[in-house]
């Protein structure tokens, strides 16, 4: 396969676990190739952010968005060719603050797309303000006294909100990452992946995670128990919290029908007006 | 000049007196009549006073009237407000009105006031509140001669529940109705054509754009572009077209960046409050090139204003729409038919050059109707696409071209594994990769700019101005404006010439040269005269007299016509 | 004409490059010189290439300049850009460089190249590579005369962490530098004033609102407008001032109105694409006459455009903000002194008149620093309340008025229980109740536009228009252009002058009218030419030329002088 | 205490839930001012819908503010003039679909603020579009062919937000949900009351809520236990699901302070610029 790199110098900082997801993304995608999904039909977008910055190191076909509405433009491009596979990389101020509705929205209706959240717990390319992920307490710029909110809890919420397929990776173990997405992306449905990401600027967390990272043993049977182990304040569990089948939007919306496959041409519009013309409602 | 009539009814929410006017429209469409509805309601749902007008004519109608031969009040509240209302300049005119409710029965000389007990007749024969216009169905059948036969066969087609009822209900209207007053004009039947259609401004653009190619539409409930939304969804079926109502407009118009991205034609509408939130897509469109079709119906603003009411207000609005510098068109359709053809126009505009484009309209425009005898051939978007890949290796989304169009591609199997295309919301390379050098900036920007120029010249192929009128001052309006001064000019006594703006921006400066300082008229739905500013500063137009209404209200073609006479005169 | 000095230092973001800047701008500045400093940087957190500028006279600095005569390249990239932006007028320059980077000692003619381990020095002493550029701090401490003890004294008081560390690192590089290069100026201090104060534009804005009375700031961060956030968030404690940063722009927008409705001073500050957010909140401040500073700090778009370097794209954008007619004001400071006064002056606007205004900057006023040697008095948003509760019962929101300002009053116990306040985004009566009857609209629309006019005539005590320079050709700027014609002007041979608009909506036409028709410059940093098309369009002016930058890139002021005569001799 | 009405012509459908919502505010009021809330210390906020109409409904002072953007204006509110009690009314759609990202953090922050959802499962006011609560399978004019998606549960959504007053009330039975508003308003931090409100011309869910209704004995002892009730599909449960204790976000950004009583005036603030002059930050 094709080198996935795309040469431009990267600007992030030494140590960044951007490193981690970058590499985990370039071990995924031959997987995902080989599996049988065309190169030229894996599709990628996100928003701005540091966690964007992997659009440019990545040689594949997407749209660098707006910040916060990078799950938005995915769900478009997934809805007009479903053959796309398309993963999109977020920011947790990214996804979970200005864009927070379009993430819980893609996963209500279980839109068939892959939600990678860079979950460094800060805003690391605006100088490291808090975010809806930043504990209570965390310094930033914004919150020169500490910030005085509780962050969400990722998981539970996308759970919440409807996604079918839920894990967490640290960016710090890329191979086992590299799993999670190729099962993210094989997934059909809104599947999501927290990925702990330190961020060595503004949200050094290496030692927690080093600490606190644990294997989950197999998916949780249950609901109740994944949403204990992904809120386990002793350990940060690593793994597939849910994988459950349900009809994706776009297969509810037109089956299998691909709509750029299936259009009328002018001819046929052209007629279709003119038929319609003597129908009640054209 | 062919006479225009007009038929009113009134009522409240609910009791469904736009239904019922649009049956009445269609009764006379078919019979080879030239019909323009408009509706004046609401926001509301049931209650309050709602009243829909026809205005009929064996010529073309361009707008709806005030005054009316046949009234019908179906409360007391239309009664009131409607009592002088009653067209008498020709005949007798006839009101009906609701005795349950009125019991003192109005005198007015040339009105034939009538009162049926609407209400008792509607309980006693189990007809639904909701069916109760249809009292106004079989006045107007039993006032234009048609027979009791065709009149059940009618209500048969037209409601598809509580049949029977209906007719029931219908059959004791036409009991009581007056025998004497029949419409004199019946048989002046204009060119009968074989398929007419009923058809909205909404209807219009929607069919238009998707005659060009549309594929899908994305949008946040908001009226009165609301039934965009609602014509194209139900059209998933027949028409293979996907209309999304979003979680809200920001979705919406990022989604629709998405799919065009994908290789979908696509659009997305709102009015001025849903519109200011898709400014900071719009203006992504404009950064990654994306050929995006957006339909401002404008109400009263600002803010949430007045929901239900037409207004010209955002003209300003529609030429800044989003931050930075990039090329976009913005254009008003000047009526229905044009609607159709305006949105197919700007979809392949948009596709060709790669742009977002605006179109312009305004509730008046959108949610009337009239009827379409036959729909012009448009273009098609998908033979507008000036640069589809080249097959220069490697591509490059943004190659720098002198055009300033750059190769078009999309994400599919077909293309080589080794094709990368790439959108970029930052300033960008030719490949689409990021940038932040200055040389960079300064070629992207300049290639940008050159599809401004590029676009301004082909723009030129299209009626980029309608002038009606031979002789007389020029009177200068954009959108549903347009429909009132056409319906006004037949009634001037003194010419004048009505210069329809069709595309504001780029602005027609080459069809306007010979306005160029003249004097002029301008005409427009709002307060500070926005268009009247336009034509000042593009066309150093001397306007003698800026004609402004704002209350919400289209005007009456009479009314406008004695003023402009008035202003003529001045 | 004093003499202009510059210091430029270059190295990678993250090594305190600015930090080190700022310092050395701060060390001048208390010895009585005029300074100014400039940033460019990109973004990224680490690495890349960032370079400070310092450039300081004994007479005022409206601008920094391209070329230094000391220079510190902490890195090869840094030697490489800046190898030809030593400035050898007036003196050999020098330019130290980091060895353990380069090999070579270049060479050219009029400069000093002087190699320097920065990076082995730095790890053999322990110092971070965060502090590396302590190092041009000590190179410049030497070079001005600056004597050990005192660069100690001064490190110890800037750098709080590692203090040790820095000294030696700093002591280390005083050492390897250059002994015959000393500042040959060092004893002409200009004014030298008892508290001056180094301060950015955006600072500026802040403290000029404040002093004007500002309680809530709201805001979502984005560069260039960040800062003000960051600011006024840790002039909580001293202040009173409360900076939330809020989940998105719609939110901080939204919140904002609801603060002022509660009484607070409030402003919102954001980027072109933040701002786009909350066009629909502006339109809601229109229509519930809610006072409302916006700022809106530029940078090049569209879209994400060009994160960290400035532009002057937004002008239509931001006098055409939000949908539906009602006032405002768009006014845009000229330099970071006038920052203050403006910000000031226009939350006094705001709340006079109970409108939305917009302060308008760039990235390069924002972000770039001056000293300020006093704070000239700034109104204050209370004394400039017009139509507080006039105690007419009942209370009415929307009362209409003569001047369209109406009673603002606020919801607290100390009002009688029988008061309602009702704001309301709907169009509404005098009472604040919802309302689309025709002649209340007319009513109320009328109210708001009469506030336009009262506006307008009030703005006339303030400076609309400030004009630098007695004679020769006139060439219009806004905002950080100003700044850059200012500093152009000491080096013409030809003089112009400089005419900058401070108060663009409602447009200054009174102040202008001497310009009518008249030949003049407009310069601006954008592609398109906005301010030139206003001036055209509102003053007929007659563009001779129409200086466009669009590289994100401020101008040096010596080219910019060069690129003016050339114009001129044109 | 003085009428509460405002003599405006009442605009909903006869027969609407949104009267007895009506109903409750107004009984519940007396009972907040009888507990000592001044009645000018009220104020009301809605967005744009069926729902918002109350606004005009109600003489009390208020913003009738944006779609969506309700509980925005009313966080802001609350934090000028914490002494004042805002409640905040919104529709299904406007505070969970165009607005959810508001509704969303003002639980997480735990804003000191009442939020009355009615939620009809539709978007009255534009004429019966799906809403984010309606079912799937719903038809209305953008959805003729039935809704694919599934509805958000608000309950559970918005326990996990943060929220730390949950309840459910029906407008069918108005004084029980005067009582669960007189709670809300008296809970310090942000309350939330999902109140069940059929929409007779595009929702008319009368007949199944006045079978499946049924009041909760007590609080449930657990967040589990509340979770369950609160999606039980056989039962409509009415009450209060969770009451809990947590600093609110004004007082965490300011303790008791009252911002607008504390003020430097405009003598203070010269001062104080001309004070901060020698120092390295004013
Ligand atoms: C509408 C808008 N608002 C604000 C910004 C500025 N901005 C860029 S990135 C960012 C936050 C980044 O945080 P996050 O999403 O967590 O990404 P990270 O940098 O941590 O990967 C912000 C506020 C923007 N580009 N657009
Ligand atoms: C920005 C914006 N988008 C759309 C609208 C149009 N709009 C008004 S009310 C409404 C939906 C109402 O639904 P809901 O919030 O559930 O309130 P309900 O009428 O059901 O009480 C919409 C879409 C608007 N006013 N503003
Ligand atoms: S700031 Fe943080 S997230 Fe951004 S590149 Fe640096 S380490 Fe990574
Ligand atoms: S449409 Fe529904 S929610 Fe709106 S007033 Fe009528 S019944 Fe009530
Ligand atoms: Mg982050
Ligand atoms: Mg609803």
């Amino acid at each position: 396969m094709r080198e996935l790199g795309t040469g431009k110098e990267n600007t992030w900082c030494v140590g960044c676990g951007n490193f981690g997801i970058l590499n985990a993304v370039k071990k995924a995608i031959p997987i995902l190739v080989d599996g049988g999904i065309p190169l030229q039909e894996m599709v990628i977008t996100c928003g701005i952010g540091c966690h964007g910055k992997i659009f440019d190191y990545l040689s594949l076909s997407g749209i660098y968005g707006l910040h916060g509405r990078g799950v938005a433009t995915t769900s478009g491009i997934k809805l007009a060719n479903p053959k796309l596979q398309v993963i999109s990389f977020g920011g947790d101020g990214d996804s979970l603050g200005e864009g927070l509705e379009h993430t819980l929205f893609a996963a209500k209706r279980n839109m068939d797309i892959t939600l990678i959240l860079h979950n460094n717990g800060t805003y690391g390319l605006t100088t490291g303000q808090f975010s809806p992920l930043s504990g209570h307490g965390y310094k930033g710029l914004s919150t020169p006294y500490g910030s005085i909110e509780t962050p969400f809890r990722p998981i539970p919420l996308l759970m919440e909100a409807g996604a079918t397929f839920l894990a967490r990776g640290f960016s710090a173990k890329p191979e086992h990452l590299a799993e999670l997405i190729v099962k993210a992306v094989r997934h059909k449905g809104f599947s999501f992946i927290e990925v702990m990401q330190p961020c060595i600027s503004y949200n050094n967390t290496y030692t927690i995670l080093n600490d606190k990272a644990k294997m989950l043993e197999a998916i949780p049977q249950t609901r109740a128990l994944a949403l204990e182990l992904a809120t386990d304040p002793n350990f940060v569990y690593l793994g597939t919290f849910l994988q459950q089948n349900k009809p994706c939007y776009h297969e509810e919306l037109f089956g299998d029908i691909n709509p750029l496959d299936d259009r009328f041409n002018a001819a046929e519009r052209n007629a279709m007006i003119g038929y319609s013309h003597g129908k009640k409602e054209a | 000049m062919a006479e225009v009539y007009s038929t009113l009814i009134g009522g409240k929410a609910g009791e469904g007196i736009k239904k019922a006017a649009q049956v009445i429209a269609s009764i006379l469409m078919k019979r080879g009549w030239y019909v323009f509805q408009q509706d004046d309601y609401q926001s509301l749902i049931k209650g309050g006073h709602n009243f829909s007008i026809v205005s009929y004519s064996p010529e073309t109608v361009h707008h709806g009237y005030n005054k009316a031969v046949l009234l019908v009040s179906l409360d007391a509240r239309s009664l009131e407000q409607h009592i002088n209302d009653a067209d008498t300049t020709r005949m007798e005119a006839i009101h009906y009105y609701n005795s349950d409710a009125v019991v003192q029965q109005p005198c007015i000389t040339g009105v034939k006031f009538i009162g049926v007990p609407f209400s008792t007749l509607a309980k006693q024969l189990d007809c639904k509140p909701g069916n109760i216009s249809i009292a106004a169905i079989a006045l107007f059948c039993k006032w234009l001669g048609i027979s009791p036969a065709d009149m059940q066969s009618i209500i048969r087609s037209e409601f598809k529940r509580d049949v029977d009822e209906n007719i029931r209900f219908a059959e004791a209207i036409l009991s009581v109705a007056s025998e004497e007053h029949l419409f004199p004009n019946v048989a002046a039947l204009a060119n009968p054509v074989s398929n007419p259609r009923l058809i909205s401004g909404n209807q219009a653009i929607a069919l238009g754009a998707w005659a060009a190619g549309l594929d899908f539409y994305y949008a946040y409930p908001m009226t009165p572009a609301s039934s965009i939304l609602h014509y194209l969804a139900l059209k998933q079926s027949t028409h293979k077209v996907y209309a999304i109502h979003a979680e809200s407009e920001l979705a919406a118009a990022n989604m629709a960046i998405g799919s065009v991205f994908a290789g979908a034609k696509t659009a997305v509408g709102s009015s001025g409050g849903g519109f200011a939130l898709i400014q900071e897509a719009f203006s992504l469109a404009g950064m990654v090139e994306a050929p995006l079709l957006c339909i401002l119906s404008s109400r009263p603003g600002p803010a949430t204003g007045v929901s239900t009411y037409t207004a010209q207000e955002d003209l300003d609005f529609a030429l800044a729409q989003g931050h930075g510098e990039f090329a976009r068109v913005v254009a008003a359709p000047d009526s229905i038919q044009h609607a159709y053809v305006l949105a197919a126009e700007l979809l392949c505009l948009a596709w060709e050059y790669q742009s977002p484009v605006i179109l312009l309209t305004d509730k008046h425009l959108s949610e009337s109707t009239c009827n379409i005898n036959s729909f012009p051939q448009v273009p098609f978007a998908d033979d507008h696409i000036l640069c589809a890949d080249n097959a220069v290796e490697p591509y490059e989304r943004y190659a720098i071209t002198p055009s300033g169009v750059s190769p078009l591609s999309f994400p599919s199997s077909d293309v080589s594994p080794d094709k990368v295309i790439k959108w970029n919301s930052h300033e960008h390379l030719a490949s689409g990769l990021r940038t932040d050098k200055a040389d960079a900036m300064v070629a992207m920007k300049e290639k940008r700019l050159r599809k401004t120029e590029t676009l301004h010249q082909a723009l030129k192929r299209y009626d980029r101005v309608h002038i009606y009128g031979e002789e007389g001052i020029p009177i200068f309006a954009y959108g549903s404006a347009v429909m009132e001064l056409l319906e006004a000019q037949k009634y001037c006594r003194k010419p004048f010439r009505i210069i329809a703006l069709i595309y504001l921006l780029p602005f027609p400066s080459e069809e306007l040269q010979m306005f160029r300082g003249e004097a002029a008229m301008v005409m427009e739905h709002n307060i500070t005269g926005s268009l009247a500013k336009l034509l000042r500063h593009e066309l150093s137009l001397h306007v003698e007299h800026n004609i402004l209404r704002y209350d919400g209200r289209p005007w009456d073609p009479i009314e406008l016509a004695e003023l402009i006479m008035e202003k003529l005169n001045a």
